[in-house]
């Protein structure tokens, strides 16, 4: 006697390659100002990128990871985010730091090595950038559970790689908040590669949403360069998760458009040809070309735009490079709230070591 | 409401009974692992703390230790002080990563903005006739790492009032229970809420001649062998470390000066011990007071064997006398 | 635009919970040699159990845990595997153990404190007994791989709990698995808790099979308690891992009859009202009703198993407890192929202690 | 077929030539890891492997540090010999649980049935600009577990001889390489097969009145403040561990036995780390020869800083000759 259980994941589209709507747009498109300020952020993230790579090639900062080709889902989820929301980024989440309220001055010293760059003022409850792959999926399942259990309507992002669901910590933390129903959406910026590793080598899985049955949890598809389609699917999880209703694991599907970081030579390991490909499905560029087409968005505003953002990037480099470094014997101070009696000589050592390294 | 009651109890109905308190006084704290909650711990150390207190402060996790140590840091970033279980130290490697890159770390990376208020308790050493991965003392592993504190509780007294400065820490503190002595002695505690201090040794006996130093269920041995010295005419000091990271070498260094002379005892295998950095210490900052080599009594360079022998390999009282006759002869 | 991915898991089963076949039954049913064989493994698995726990309580043996309710899914592995197949265990597979041809005088020792007990002389291959939850799932992974770098067509079977399966070893084991086309069958054993832990907590998800989903691979949901359910798909999967088609997971449905071992009190979490329920489905008793309802197994042969089983069991504890124990220099034998000189004076500290420690 | 061609390599070189060597001559040998196939590598250590032995023997894995440690188990209890790299040490921490409940316990807890001759390579160590957890020194968390060799090369040459005798060894090793240094000086290496021991310290300069142990990176500013002390008229013995573990102590009792004197650099953080292992162990069985106290000079007891600061976090030449002041004036 046999018996077949059936389980599913959709996937959502509105804008083919070129920023033309494949049918009715999703009711949020007619909120021009949102789709306005998107671009805008997607616009100031690409000119951040280009001059923080800039600055590792000229040795002003050190290891950088191009965000090239996430500008889009990374915009939507600071757009979709309530204030009280809490953001649990992996490395390659700048679009959406700085819809947080990141400083750009703050990105360029973490990047630069100087810890004050996570001391983060405007958003003081998200979590740290992450290097240890997947590992802040674990914390994500701790910030919404933090909320569960003090009965808030509040719910988490959590961003990961396609490499970083191989990883436990990811099946662990959708297992967990699927039997706990934690608000929490685990955004899955499915880039096509990790570091030289391909999609194809990470899992046999054709989609990685389905990775969410696993954990009873809903899985979405979404274009991940499709401003719209992102924005809806994230929209509605993210009310379920206020809701009270759990957790959903969101495949945004993209290319990294860059190398892995500056530190990678992607042409070791992929063709041209693919990355041209890719370029042509840009996600910052075809929304540029439905405001257009839509009467929302003109040369000069573009030119306007661009220029703006050189400026206020300039303007952050200018400061960082301006900005003190840190005394050695910071190193000692934020270690425990207060330092113990045995660290101290260490302390005074360093202090003693580096003139005026005492603080 | 201090309803400052004593009560005859042991080690670990001590740990119930600091959590129960803090639970009781600080709605903030919460405690979750694998059986803590409807079973109340497989040594019941948890026991009756979902009755009193709702599953969403005790919470059964689903079995991954990963997942447990990284969850009570995000929710230790949210201002709540998780208390999570491992249910033997054996399991708690599969949390390395999480308590090495990110409990230690969230506070000095944020520069403050964030912390992690935690504390991860479990269940060490051997000496109960347990299956294997059951009998781990890998204090060592933790004790080198910078951010944490490591706290090992050798009484019921100690266990009450070092858990509630623990759970109290505003940082992280990997909470080591010898579940040998769980059950092996009982005293009269009283349940005031008291917490005593992190990084202080306790001297337990004061004497002139040697200073044996350890932590956790070799405190028992110890404390039977200083009884067997004085026997002899030797006056032994003995001294719980009991905060093994960060060190408190002052206390142990006076002792020293004093007597000139150190043993430290501890069950973990003897390279990389916390007995070697102990050593270390000593023989540097007390190079001028030692009259002897400092000599450590340890668990072998082995894993820990199954049960069967687990004794041979266990520091006993005769070892530790041995120890003392050698440092003593000199 | 959206678009509708499905997936689906199977679930089979022959025999109503008192051994009367549903409907016609498969082919392996007509091997009655096979068949019969299975039963007498199952009753002397359970005859061993019985013992076992006995010699825990009265303190000549260590803690034990009870196979109870995991015999019908042992016996089949052990059946279905081929002598060159690998077994990758964890600690609740004394079925399985039997049918390979582990001596009960080892298991004896093993769960006595010996490690004499993992030296299996009959299948020397098999992994050893796993304690660390899921962590054999990897190890397994890597058998099967190294079958596959060396082109052998041989499969490996790896059990675990129900509750195994929310850590992420066997999330990352599966997934490659998957991504690699290793010949790996995971069988976990369902059997409703993990300790004091229910299924419910386990996970969100609706069953354990679908996990397999989440590294494209097929899942099959198996009635545990039944013999012939068992063997057709654990056989048809095990066909198609040694034919280089791949891997499965395969979750076994059943009940821990027993307390999850002899330092458990099970009537602390669960109601004797589920217990009872759960020995109504009892699968050797249900495989022995439908022999005796086949005509294939009468009352006198039942007696003389029992007795046989009995005899042999109590051959094998009057072994285990006349075995000398091992000299504790014996720590130190085995830890390298050959001792570090370092270790030496250790090793000699320990047989100076230990009178005729000398080994 | 002893091709014995000598090559002028780097550290990094010198790792790929032993890989390339032991794969051609035994085909047991198999390397997997992330990155390692397709791109050889992120340091490259591993380029060209694919091309030459294809892809059922140089695996690219998914991105799980857990399943690397336990597939190459796996691989290792069939015969295989995997060389598994952690693409950074502070990656490895993910894989603690199978390296130290399984591989290190392998062979004794199956007395001898099965056996893990497998290698564990990973890159180590600060200075090279890094972003965070890539700059870890956590080798003394290995080096206290029974059933592990850790192995530690510091040049071209003993990386090549090293690990070569790393894969051939029966037991698991893990086998850190130190990435600050690996192009900072190209050497001649014989690419003969010729494996060096383990299990033994390497004597780099012999001297009469100090005896500077070290490892690893730290070989360099070791080797520096050894040459300016002999314009200073002080005459430093150098040795490079090299195993930290089973750690040679005769070597090391037998130069302190002659110098008096001895300074340990390393640069993990002080408390607890391999220093404290060697300081105990000299301070204990040297205690006779010492006319000073063994002094260390090692990483603060804090996590390595970004890189902004982890200048001020390494050990420096000026810190070693300080201590040897110390320690000679004495
Ligand atoms: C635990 C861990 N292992 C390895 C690395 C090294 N590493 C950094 S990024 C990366 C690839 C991640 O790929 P993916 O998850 O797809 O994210 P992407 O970089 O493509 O956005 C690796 C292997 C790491 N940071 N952490
Ligand atoms: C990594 C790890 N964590 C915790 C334990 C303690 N423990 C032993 S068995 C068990 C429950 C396992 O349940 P399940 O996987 O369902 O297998 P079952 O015992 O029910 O057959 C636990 C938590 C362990 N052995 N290993
Ligand atoms: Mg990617
Ligand atoms: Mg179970």
């Amino acid at each position: 006697m046999r018996q077949i259980h059936e389980f599913r994941v959709d996937s959502t589209r509105y804008l083919d390659d070129h920023g033309k709507p494949l049918g009715d747009l999703p009711q949020q498109a007619r909120d021009t100002e949102r789709t306005l300020a998107a671009y805008r952020n997607m616009v100031l993230t690409r000119t951040f990128d280009a001059k923080a790579i800039a600055l590792q090639r000229t040795g002003k900062s050190g290891t950088y990871p191009s965000v090239l080709g996430s500008e889009v889902t990374g915009t939507v989820i600071g757009q979709s985010m309530a204030k009280t929301d809490v953001f649990v980024p992996y490395y390659r989440d700048q679009a959406t730091h700085l819809m947080r309220g990141v400083a750009l001055k703050e990105l360029l010293l973490y990047w630069g090595g100087d810890e004050r760059g996570s001391a983060w003022k405007q958003c003081p409850q998200d979590l740290p950038v992450c290097v240890p792959i997947a590992t802040q999926c674990c914390h994500a399942a701790g910030v919404a559970a933090a909320f569960r259990i003090r009965g808030e309507h509040r719910a988490v992002v959590c961003c990961l790689g396609d490499g970083g669901t191989s990883k436990g910590d990811f099946s662990e933390a959708i297992n967990l908040a699927g039997a706990w129903h934690l608000p929490v959406v685990f955004v899955v910026i499915n880039n096509q590669w990790a570091i030289s590793t391909p999609r194809s080598i990470q899992s046999g899985a054709e989609t990685i949403a389905q990775k969410a049955i696993a954990a009873g949890l809903p899985g979405h598809i979404v274009d991940g360069n499709d401003y719209f389609a992102v924005t809806e699917v994230l929209d509605s999880a993210l009310e379920r998760a206020r809701g009270g209703k759990g957790g959903a694991v969101i495949e945004a599907v993209t290319y990294r458009l860059g190398d892995h970081t500056t530190a990678d030579d992607a042409t070791r390991y992929r063709s041209a040809e693919e990355l041209k490909k890719a370029w042509e499905k840009d996600g910052v560029k075809r929304l540029q070309n439905y405001l257009h087409a839509a009467g929302l968005w003109h040369p000069e505003q573009e030119k306007a735009l661009q220029d703006q953002c050189r400026a206020q990037v300039e303007a952050a480099v200018a400061e960082y490079l301006a900005t003190e470094p840190e005394p050695p014997t910071a190193m000692m101070d934020y270690l425990f709230a207060s330092l113990p009696a045995e660290l101290q000589s260490q302390r005074e050592r360093i202090a003693r070591k580096y003139r005026g390294g005492e603080s | 409401m201090k309803h400052s009651q004593r009560r005859d109890v042991t080690l670990v109905e001590a740990v119930n009974m600091a959590l129960t308190w803090e639970m009781e006084h600080d709605p903030d704290v919460v405690v979750l692992g694998e059986d803590i909650a409807t079973n109340g711990g497989v040594f019941r150390a948890t026991v009756g703390l979902k009755e009193k207190f709702g599953f969403r402060r005790v919470m059964d996790t689903p079995l991954a230790e990963n997942l447990i140590a990284g969850t009570a840091i995000g929710m230790a970033t949210q201002g709540l002080k998780p208390v999570a279980e491992f249910q033997f130290m054996g399991f708690i490697y599969a949390g390395m990563e999480q308590i090495i890159s990110h409990a230690a770390r969230m506070r000095n990376r944020t520069r403050g903005r964030l912390h992690c208020p935690l504390v991860y308790r479990a269940p060490f050493g051997g000496g109960i006739h347990a299956p294997e991965h059951h009998s781990e003392s890998t204090e060592a592993l933790f004790a080198h790492i910078p951010g944490l504190r490591v706290v090992i509780p050798s009484s019921p007294q100690r266990a009450y009032g070092l858990l509630l400065a623990a759970i109290r820490n505003p940082d992280p503190v990997i909470f080591l229970e010898p579940k040998r002595i769980y059950r092996a002695l009982v005293q009269s505690v009283a349940d005031n809420g008291e917490a005593l201090p992190l990084d202080t040794c306790f001297t337990l006996r004061e004497g002139e001649d040697v200073t044996l130093i350890t932590w956790g269920a070799c405190v028992m041995e110890t404390l039977e062998a200083a009884d067997e010295l004085e026997k002899q005419g030797v006056s032994a000091e003995v001294i719980d470390v009991a905060t093994i990271s960060p060190l408190d070498r002052e206390t142990l260094l006076c002792s020293v000066a004093k007597t000139g002379r150190a043993v430290i005892i501890h069950e973990a295998c003897r390279s990389g011990g916390v007995g070697a950095e102990i050593a270390a210490s000593i023989a540097e900052a007390g190079f001028l007071d030692l009259q002897a080599p400092v000599v450590r009594v340890t668990g072998y360079d082995t894993v820990m064997p199954y049960f069967g022998n687990e004794q041979a390999y266990l520091p006993q009282v005769g070892d530790i006398m041995e120890a003392v006759e050698q440092v003593i002869a000199l």
